[in-house]
């Protein structure tokens, strides 16, 4: 058995979790709070210490800001302060739509590239990678020519316009039942990932904590 | 005696002469006279970078392999023809012939050569070359005409639907499951939990998710029911607050809406998680609607609020994801149905012409992609395949 | 200036990233830079926003001796405690990297290790041959979960294993490459949805 | 309520408790689910098998923390299994963030054998460049190690003397996540002519196989499967063959709940219909 005080702490807080399985229970609810608050405080530091001193106030108390040197630099740095600042409008009845301004910086810049990426990394590069020579020279082709038919159907059931009639619908239907075989797969496939982490938090509590297996 | 072609093979044989001797005496452990001469193909600016780099590209040498091969090669630098080759690089023997020289002043002039690591083997001069930056990435090309294309076609259908043209949307599936899980809820007088997802506020999964929390709100100014609104992200929270207040006064109800239903609990995948868990179990909404970006505590979330006994309708459009929402949800919008249902229920014909747009672009995806199996596959050719090449680096 | 002003600035910052994904040049590598900081600079006053939004929940629930008040207590005091902690000593400090190692990453753990329960309760309730798609489902998860461990091929001869290969190489690359088309189109077009101020919800009517 | 309404409506904690002993037993019984030896794993088994005493083998190891769930017990299967046949190991690692770790369980394993440093094994450490660390291996190890992980040189190194280069040791055996193993087949293999054999994850396993059709590698030991089976081949069942077990019983479970609550449901719904 384990002699190492934070081994036996994480070993009751893993019973504590597990204790969910049961039922909802005053040591779930005690961990559940316990680690918000320190994920929240964790994060708070973080951030803090990294977005707020490192890329805020050190080059702000320096006078110069390397991406950006001079004046136009410290400006350039204060004006999302700035900005972060107006987000607090928003306790006032009369000026809280000035806190859309940052809020729309946030969506501008969030969104910024994403045209450009989700075309070429959802559309071209898989139609790219579904644009297959199909010449029944090996059992590989009759898997590619179901890759493409899959995809086609499964586009046709995500076709808004028309309702899911006749041949269109049929094709709908294929699509509906090759997205199923694929999310039964994904789900099959996933449960070894998971038992593998069960079995980690089982050997961490029989190995590291009681010792009973070696 | 080096100005001229002529003179070239007299120079050759000269070398042979004098170094072959020379190699010869020299010998011993040294195998510099089997090594294959190096020859600089070519040297140029980088492409499509930022600047301050210089690409050097070299024949590959095909070693024999009975002599020791070299650890590298050694990249020589000089400002002008005559002024001294130093080393500036190091380059692993390996199975590359190229090599980025980053750090470079842009717009000086460099002439370069190339030399085994150790010995004095080195390869012709090449330059001069400069480095800049570029304005243009050639190698996204493809995504840039799709971007184009794409957002052409949005602003035509867009234009066409404020003219008043008329757009035909079939009804989505689950969508109407929306608000008999409200009704219900009402009916119960219970709570509504909405969940919107991990992602960040811009996310488009998350702004999908806010449109539909704007309709659920509305009805539920209407109905007096207490939506609640835990947030995994600060900015989301902020969001979200916006979202709900607006629609509440929308509704004519500023005065329901409370601020403290929607909350930021933490910013750690499992904390938050658990904490939803634990809302779920105490607070017993009779709805629960999972919309936006989902990992794996999507299955944790739906199998808590089955066990609540609540109805689930979730959305996601992260893929590997969605079956498991698809088994423990009475209701799933799979992939783009989210960003769909958002347009749909808004009821908003610009919303509606962006999801005609996409439509739009399904179909040419579905018509390119036949064209270019068949092209492909009996005519051999891989026209439509090298059209959508992209090259990022 | 209600309305339209946030209109342009998310209009402006957005057209100038989706130019800067085409253009390599170093100064719009700079801009690029220059949003990834301005966002963690608002993402602090944000955090600061959602910070308050949590202490203030607990609060009131304690100060209204609300249900399980006494938990609060709790969220407040690690977090106050842990938030010291990290400013007072640094985010590099033992004790610190103590409270996370041996608080937070078990308990992060373990949530996750729940999971292997629950996609089992999860296969039991769903997987029911109730209709035709919901039998495809059942089947494919069926055949990869016992295509993947040792027994399925001992039970099946090796045949399991050859079909869950094929199921998973074939029809669900083909799902996966359907979705992503679909999620695909949708985010450009939600996004230029964002970008021409269609999308605003956060706007209200007002 | 009949037995199949209680079934359909199954208590999910029976679930999680049916769950959790299947997790639970094959950890505390040993029990070892029987494993099928794929080719090529046995390849590589027999290639060892058959090496004379006293052998040298190389063994660079390239992973880190994060896939040595799955290269762990696959490097402690190999070397268990060279060991008993009383082969000389040299192990060494081009990957910089796992050398402490493949240290240490080396060190580990060669201490449950009984094996001396220096007499049946050496560890050289990490040198960057894979390629032209493998190239001049390939003239003489001392070139780019002349000394050992521990600064020894190798020369005073009893089972280093005779052995200077690739011609002198009989396998190359690299458990490797990384791209480094494409290094060993083309600057090793390809120009010294070594047999090679590698140990990769599950997910890399796939990409490697085009190695094995060309002849290039002699045999792969792909992911815990494959290091299961290493661990049946050498009759040493560890944690890989523990790891399966538990995997095989969950599954199987998992599977025997839904078979049994599609029976219950057509049960009902065909009374159901005869009640009609």
């Amino acid at each position: 058995m384990s002699t190492d005080p934070g081994i036996w702490l994480a070993a009751i807080l893993t019973l504590c979790i597990f204790s969910f399985l049961y039922k909802d229970n005053p040591f779930y609810k005690f961990v559940e709070h316990l680690s918000v608050g320190v994920s929240a405080g964790y994060w708070l530091v973080i951030i803090i210490r990294q977005s707020l001193k490192q890329t805020f106030l050190d080059p702000l108390i320096q006078g110069q800001w390397q991406l950006v040197p001079g004046k136009l630099g410290i400006f350039l740095l204060i004006f999302p302060a700035f900005m972060g600042i107006l987000l607090f409008t928003r306790f006032s009845n009369k000026w809280a739509y000035i806190a859309r301004y940052p809020i729309a910086m946030l969506w501008g810049i969030g969104v910024g590239a994403s045209i450009p990426l989700s075309l070429q990394n959802y559309i071209i590069r898989q139609l790219q990678a579904t644009m297959v020579p199909i010449t029944f020279n090996s059992w590989e082709d009759v898997g590619s020519l179901f890759i493409a038919i899959g995809v086609i159907t499964g586009l046709v059931y995500f076709y808004f316009s028309k309702e899911h009639k006749g041949a269109f619908g049929g094709a709908a239907k294929v699509g509906i039942w090759i997205l199923m075989i694929g999310f039964g797969s994904t789900f099959g496939f996933t449960v070894m990932a998971r038992v593998s982490l069960l079995i980690g938090r089982v050997i961490f509590l029989m190995k590291d904590w009681l010792g009973i297996i070696s | 005696m080096l100005d001229g072609i002529k003179n070239l093979p007299i120079v050759f044989l000269l070398s042979i002469i004098i170094i072959f001797p020379i190699q010869a005496i020299a010998g011993e452990g040294q195998t510099k006279s089997k090594l294959p001469n190096l020859t600089i193909e070519k040297v140029m600016d980088t492409p499509n970078d930022h600047g301050r780099s210089i690409t050097i590209i070299w024949k590959k040498p095909s070693f024999d392999s009975s002599f020791a091969i070299p650890t590298g090669y050694k990249i020589l630098r000089a400002d002008s023809l005559r002024s001294n080759f130093d080393s500036v690089e190091f380059v692993p023997i390996g199975k590359s012939k190229s090599f980025d020289i980053q750090n470079i002043e842009d717009g000086k002039t460099y002439y370069y050569r190339i030399g085994y690591a150790n010995t004095e083997i080195i390869s012709n001069i090449a330059g001069p070359v400069q480095a800049k930056g570029n304005w243009f990435h050639t190698g996204k090309t493809t995504t840039f005409v799709v971007t184009i294309l794409f957002c052409a076609l949005t602003l035509g259908i867009l234009i066409f639907a404020r003219r008043g043209g008329e757009l035909y949307i079939r009804p989505i599936s689950g969508i109407n499951a929306i608000d008999d899980a409200i009704g219900r809820a009402t009916e119960m007088g219970k709570p509504i939990l909405f969940v919107p997802g991990l992602g960040a506020a811009s996310d488009v999964a998350t702004i999908a998710a806010f449109t539909i929390l704007e309709h659920i709100a509305k009805i539920t100014a209407e109905y007096k029911t207490r939506i609640i609104v835990p947030c995994y992200a600060p900015e989301t929270m902020i969001v979200a607050q916006e979202v709900v207040r607006a629609s509440y006064l929308d509704a004519g109800r500023p005065d329901l809406y409370n601020d403290k239903e929607i909350f930021f609990i933490t910013q750690e995948q499992f904390p938050y998680t658990a904490a939803v868990n634990g809302i779920m179990l105490r607070d017993r909404p009779a709805a629960n609607f999972f919309l936006g970006k989902f990992y794996a505590e999507s299955l944790m979330l739906a199998e808590t609020g089955f066990e609540a006994g609540a109805i689930q309708i979730a959305g996601t459009d992260e893929a590997i994801q969605i079956p498991f929402f698809v088994a423990a949800c009475d209701y799933t919008l799979m992939g783009e149905e989210l960003y769909a249902a958002s347009a749909y229920l808004s009821k908003d014909p610009m919303k509606l012409a962006t999801l005609k747009a996409e439509d739009w672009g399904k179909a040419g995806v579905i018509i390119f992609l036949i064209i270019g199996v068949v092209v492909a596959s009996v005519f051999g050719s891989d026209f439509f395949i090298r059209l959508l090449d992209v090259n990022v680096m | 200036m209600k309305r339209e002003l946030p209109i342009a600035i998310t209009f402006i910052c957005a057209f100038i990233l989706t130019l800067q994904y085409f253009i390599p040049h170093r100064s719009f590598e700079i801009m690029y830079e220059i949003s990834n900081i301005w966002i963690q600079i608002i993402g602090v006053f944000a955090m600061i926003l959602g910070i308050i939004s949590l202490i203030m929940l607990h609060w009131e629930k304690i100060k209204h001796k609300k249900e399980n008040w006494g938990f609060s207590i709790v969220t407040l005091a690690s977090l106050v405690g842990m938030s010291l902690v990290g400013l007072i000593a640094s985010e590099n400090s033992p004790v610190f990297e103590w409270l996370y190692n041996f608080i937070l990453a078990p308990i992060s753990a373990t949530m996750f290790a729940l999971l292997a329960f629950f996609i089992a309760s999860a296969a039991y309730r769903a997987f029911r041959a109730r209709t035709v798609v919901a039998t495809i489902l059942l089947l494919a998860a069926v055949i990869v979960m016992l295509g993947r461990v040792p027994i399925g091929s001992l039970i099946s001869f090796g045949i399991f294993p050859k079909m869950a290969e094929i199921l998973v190489n074939y029809p669900n690359v083909a799902a996966k490459r359907a979705i992503f088309m679909g999620v695909g189109l949708g985010a450009a077009a939600t996004a230029l949805k964002v970008m021409l101020g269609i999308e605003r919800s956060y706007m209200g009517s007002d | 309520m009949g037995i199949f309404e209680k079934i359909i409506k199954l208590d999910r904690r029976i679930i999680f408790l049916v769950i959790f002993l299947s997790v639970i037993f094959p950890l505390i019984f040993k029990v070892n689910i029987p494993i099928n030896i794929t080719p090529e794993v046995r390849n590589v088994y027999n290639l060892i098998e058959n090496l004379p005493e006293g052998s040298v083998i190389v063994v660079p190891c390239e992973y880190a923390p994060d896939t040595m769930a799955e290269l762990e017990p696959m490097l402690y299967a190999v070397l268990r299994h060279c060991w008993e046949k009383n082969l000389r190991v040299v192990a060494c690692g081009f990957y910089v963030t796992g050398v402490t770790l493949i240290e240490q369980e080396i060190k580990y394993m060669a201490k449950q054998m009984n094996k001396k440093y220096g007499k049946d094994y050496i560890f050289l450490g990490y040198r960057p460049y894979p390629a032209a660390v493998i190239n001049s291996m390939g003239e003489d190890f001392r070139q780019s190690f002349p000394t050992d992980y521990y600064g020894t040189p190798l020369d005073s190194l009893p089972m280093m003397r005779g052995v200077k280069n690739f011609n002198d040791t009989k396998l190359v055996l690299t458990i490797n996540a990384t791209s480094g193993v494409d290094y060993w087949v083309l600057f090793g293999h390809e120009r010294y002519g070594f047999p090679l054999a590698i140990g990769v994850t599950a997910v890399m396993a796939a990409d490697y196989y085009h190695y094995l059709n060309s002849g290039q590698i002699v045999g792969i030991i792909g992911g815990l499967k494959g290091a299961a089976e290493y661990e049946s081949l050498v009759h040493h069942k560890g944690l890989a063959t523990m790891g399966m077990s538990i995997q095989s019983f969950v599954h199987l479970v998992i599977v025997l709940f839904i078979i049994i609550g599609n029976i219950a449901y057509f049960v009902i719904r065909k009374r159901k219909g005869i009640n009609r």
